[in-house]
């Protein structure tokens, strides 16, 4: 049984805890089902990166901030819109390229956005949204408001020459954004040690800017809250960034295509062994939270929410060809041909 | 009208947008306290403070996608490069990000930024200096392409970059920073997409922009005096291109000469002489001719950076080509 | 002759000229133990060791200026980019030091270096994964631009330009690693800047590139069914151009269409459309038509990318409008 | 009188110092004429950024170094030239665009090269060589040289994100370059604290990277002389790159058309009064290896090395036209026209 480890004491009340679950779930749960959908059927195309193992990391995170600061993230990117409120039907679609997806079919899987929830997107190059978020937050600093942004990013992102910009005028400026990154251990086939020449990537993403650093275990889903929580906190009171290394494992393979044939099955046996979902619904239910009834009815639940969204997605209209021409600029566009 | 340089045009044009909407600021490198590495920010700083004129590291791939961020957030950046050589180490901010945003966030998001700097060649600054790359702005669609030549046109085309709502790469030319001419005192509005015709003619068509303007109106002159009548259009922007007004003036003059200052091939002109040539082949009498500058990197020596630039006599010799006299 | 894929002749092109030649290596993300993201390098770890197939941190530019400095002390690198796309972040580096060195140090320093990877729209990767900027560095006096259409000459290309003293860009393409042709098993060089007439033909004249390829031929095919037909030339090297092959063909059949996935407005067949119809603008019955990839950014959704790109029924129909039937 | 202070103990021995003082008033009178020359009759063009008051950070680095080893620099590079052995004539015909110019008249001021002295340019592009420095010292190893390379770089540089791709290589594959952070304490207009959260340019370069760094006076020769030396020492050894900040000072406006006005008069006179030439000739007058005598006599070689190394420049032919398609490619260039 996945062992139960959190914080001594909860750090959210009953209610919050059980859509933290939830939402857990059903991350897990609309991954899989797409997975099935892309490797049969070829209903969704081009690269797939799964985010199951991570889940407490965006959940955690997004759970404490406010409604209205800002959340932007890479290309593995359906756990965070998800946790973020996004509906499994605007993802679902997403992926199936409709234009009821989050993006009007325009994005797929690697670029979701939402707007109305702050959801900044999805960011395919790697490392480039870094300066997207701490341009976030210096709009918010200009404006006088005490959002945040909050920024993720894989551990090998840290190789890209324009985080470290953005982390020295972040620092600099004192703007409030939270970066978290996800370490996962590996940037596709590449283990962090084959990758950095510090493995303590505080020193490179923290200490080096004067940034408060702390590296946490991003799968104890409410060490990951109260971690935000604080660094939200420094940030609102114009404190300035806070760098948060999470410490988390990804199960399935770089995108749909990686078989993963780089790391050990013990190694990733045992990550699974200690599912962090698996593990926080044993905390709740240790603290008497939940009972195995309700968490399996949970589980149905989010069985029929996904079966509706893809029923949904599957329904709707694919974007009309002359839509091609549309959401290119504000003003008018003429094409150049 | 108050004679002032492309310089303070260009100034009047930011600090009249930016005393409009509190949301316009500017941010680059020496922009604030040193008042601008070629001086367009002179007193700007002053004036709006260290909030909305802001110096940066030298960090160019950082502070474009600080820009785009704020931008996204519901800013109106402008983001000075120092020249737009520079901003080859953040490019990938302005085509992955800038232009691509609202496309992949399916129009929900819009990218309202102006990047803007001097350009091109400049005078022995040789070839990491002088880069020219209008026509590779030019080829992204989502991005809108300006070069003013005149101070007038610089403070009306930047004030409608910073208006746009839409992301602009707005580029300056060095040579032309204290260039002097009539500009309208507060609002003057130069449409986006719109070419201007600075002298007219009729035997033949000079299309130009940017810093080629002058050389290609002393070209006309010259060609005057020969008895040809040229008629000098000022492209002005770039993406997208005033196609309108150049095929209108070369169904008159059936005859066009293309004149720019970045590398002939996939350059400016081509792009144009294609576009053209695909509408009216017809209507021409000649292929379209162009000078550009020669295909070369930039060098150092002056007399040999001179000889790859579009000159008088290469001007009036491609037209004596096309007008077959 | 072997029946290989365009990936196997790829590999074959770098196994046999790191076999010759100890100062070549391959450097990039996941080339090595991953044996490359599309598996070009699949092997060659194993074959070379680790000190001639290197893997890097996802540091393009990092690493691209890592091969130039090696380059400039002798060494003969190849580094891959997992797409042409993450060029946009090392593009300083190409342009700036590949690409000027030689020049700026008057002669003194070569960068005999290759930037290979895959390149274009290969299906549902939307807008950042979908690059295809050959005529960006088409337009840069100091590179060469390779892009292979079949396996042989993704070999005979490949080796080429690993031969070169010169910086080349040699773009592949994602969606033909797969394709199968016959390839001549060990030397076998294609010369660098000579196009090749894929089909023989008398009424128009095809140019095209790349993936193009495939779709060009399909449609000289059905054009052939309709009794015209048609000379389909690959341009094989983007830059320099083989314009004496293209005019050659085209003052026999006063014709043609260019066939390019790139962007339109400054792309690479406005560049060559320019410089063919500056020439033998006289032998043109009809202006040069272009079938390219739609003027958008480009989109995840499938049916809207394909709707983009240059199809049979495109390449017919711009055939039809220059041969006036 | 300008203080005399440096290691107690020589560093060197008489003859080498002689050399070194040599270098470095040969460096300041380079430019103090070539100074006049731009100043007057236009003879020399566009940026020129000149090295006075840095010239114990070249000369001392560059002097412990074996013939066969690499140099790179930035746009900042008559000094590095100079001291690497590039004649004055070289120099400062390139400056003037001719033919007989280090870089044939192609490069300017910006882009000095020498390949006969392993001297990799001169680079304008804020922290783009820092790569190609890297590069070098891959290539070195690679072949299984003793040799290093060592790369100069201003600190306004520490911002471009390539840099910090660089540095991680470098570490990782433990390349044998040396990276000499040359802190004057301006980038342009901008002064350190300015452009960067941490002030301590060891924890941004070395630290983050597990790479040995320290600070030192750049201005005591001797002292960068036996610092470099130690790193190129562990860099033979096979123990990868060293992060030398050096501490210095630039006498004149970021370039030519740089008033300056962004600092102090007391700033600077404090900077002139320590004048590193001064110290060092100072120091070997009490090592009694100099006499006042032969100082002057020195002063005067060099003066006219320098007369004659214009008359040359003058005297030479620029580039002739057709040159402008030389040099571009190695292979027959064919210009796209
Ligand atoms: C600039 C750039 N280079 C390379 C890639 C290809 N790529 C996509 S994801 C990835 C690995 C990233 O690893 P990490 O940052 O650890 O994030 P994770 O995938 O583990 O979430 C690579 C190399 C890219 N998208 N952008
Ligand atoms: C990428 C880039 N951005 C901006 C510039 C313009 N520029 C040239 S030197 C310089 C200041 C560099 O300062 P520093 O690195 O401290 O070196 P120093 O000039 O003091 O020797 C700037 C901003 C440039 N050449 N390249
Ligand atoms: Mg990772
Ligand atoms: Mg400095």
């Amino acid at each position: 049984m996945a062992q139960a480890k959190t914080e001594a004491k909860p750090v959210v009340n009953r209610t919050q805890a059980l859509v933290w679950l939830r939402q857990m779930m059903l991350i897990r749960r609309f991954e899989e089902r797409a997975e099935m959908l892309y490797q049969k059927g070829n209903k969704i195309g081009g690269f797939f990166h799964q985010y199951s193992g991570q889940e407490p990391v965006a959940v955690g995170s997004i759970g404490v901030l406010r409604e209205d600061d800002y959340i932007i993230t890479a290309y593995r990117d359906h756990g965070h819109a998800l946790a973020r409120g996004m509906s499994a039907r605007a993802g679902m679609s997403e992926l199936l390229g409709k234009v009821t997806g989050c993006s009007r079919g325009k994005g797929g899987s690697m670029h979701f956005f939402d707007v109305e929830k702050g959801f900044l997107g999805g960011h395919a190059i790697v490392g480039s949204h870094v300066p997207l978020a701490t341009g976030v937050a210096f709009a918010l600093k200009y404006r006088g408001e005490d959002r945040v942004c909050v920024c993720y990013f894989g551990e090998g992102a840290i190789n890209q020459g324009s985080v470290h910009e953005a982390l020295n005028m972040a620092a600099l400026w004192k703007l409030p954004v939270i970066y978290i990154v996800e370490n996962n251990q590996y940037a596709m086939g590449t283990s962090l040690e084959r990758s950095t020449a510090v493995l303590d990537l505080r020193l490179r993403g923290a200490t080096a800017y004067g940034i408060p650093g702390i590296t946490i275990n991003g799968n104890d889903i409410e060490l990951m809250a109260k971690t935000t929580r604080e660094a939200a906190n420094r940030a609102r009171g114009g404190e300035g960034p806070t760098f948060i290394e999470a410490k988390t494992y990804r199960y399935k393979g770089h995108s749909i295509s990686d078989p993963g044939k780089y790391r050990l099955r013990e190694e990733l046996d045992s990550a699974m062994k200690n599912d962090p979902i698996m593990v926080y619904q044993n905390v709740l239910k240790q603290r008497g939270w939940i009972d195995e009834e309700t968490a399996d009815k949970m589980r149905d639940e989010i069985k029929t929410e996904v079966e509706e969204a893809i029923a949904f997605a599957e329904h709707s209209e694919p974007p009309s060809l002359d839509q091609l021409y549309e959401d290119i600029t504000v003003a008018p566009f003429i094409p150049q041909e | 009208m108050p004679l002032i340089s492309y310089r303070e045009a260009l100034n009047q044009a930011m600090t009249e947008e930016m005393e409009r909407d509190d949301r316009v600021f500017i941010m680059g490198e020496e922009v604030a306290q040193y008042d601008g590495a070629y001086k367009v920010s002179q007193g700007m700083l002053k004036k709006f403070g260290a909030r909305r004129v802001i110096d940066t590291p030298i960090s160019e791939e950082g502070f474009a996608g600080i820009g785009i961020g704020a931008a996204m957030a519901g800013l109106r950046p402008v983001i000075e490069f120092m020249t737009f050589s520079f901003s080859l180490v953040a490019i990938d901010q302005i085509v992955n990000n800038a232009a691509n945003m609202r496309y992949m966030s399916g129009g929900q998001f819009a990218v309202p930024i102006v990047f803007r700097g001097s350009s091109g060649m400049a005078g022995c600054l040789a070839a990491t200096h002088s880069h020219r790359l209008e026509a590779w702005y030019a080829h992204i669609p989502g991005l809108t392409v300006m070069m003013p030549a005149t101070p007038a046109d610089a403070k009306g085309m930047l004030k409608s970059a910073i208006r746009s709502d839409d992301p602009v790469i707005f580029m300056e030319h060095e040579v032309l920073y204290p260039e002097r001419g009539e500009v309208p005192a507060g609002e003057h509005l130069v449409p986006i997409g719109k070419a201007d015709i600075k002298r007219p003619g009729s035997d033949v068509t000079l299309i130009t922009y940017s810093r080629s303007l002058k050389t290609t109106l002393a070209a006309a002159t010259q060609l005057a005096d020969e008895g040809i009548s040229a008629e000098v259009i000022d492209l002005r922007t770039i993406r997208p291109l005033d196609l309108d007004t150049l095929l209108h003036s070369i169904i008159k003059t059936h005859r066009a000469v293309i004149i720019e200052e970045d590398w002939p091939y996939c350059g400016v002109g081509a792009g144009i002489a294609d576009r053209v040539t695909q509408r009216v082949f017809d209507e021409l009498d000649a292929p379209i001719r162009r000078v550009a500058t020669k295909d070369a990197p930039v060098p150092y020596n002056r007399a040999l950076e001179d000889s790859m630039l579009p000159s008088v006599p290469r001007i009036v010799a491609a037209v004596h080509d096309v007008v077959y006299r």
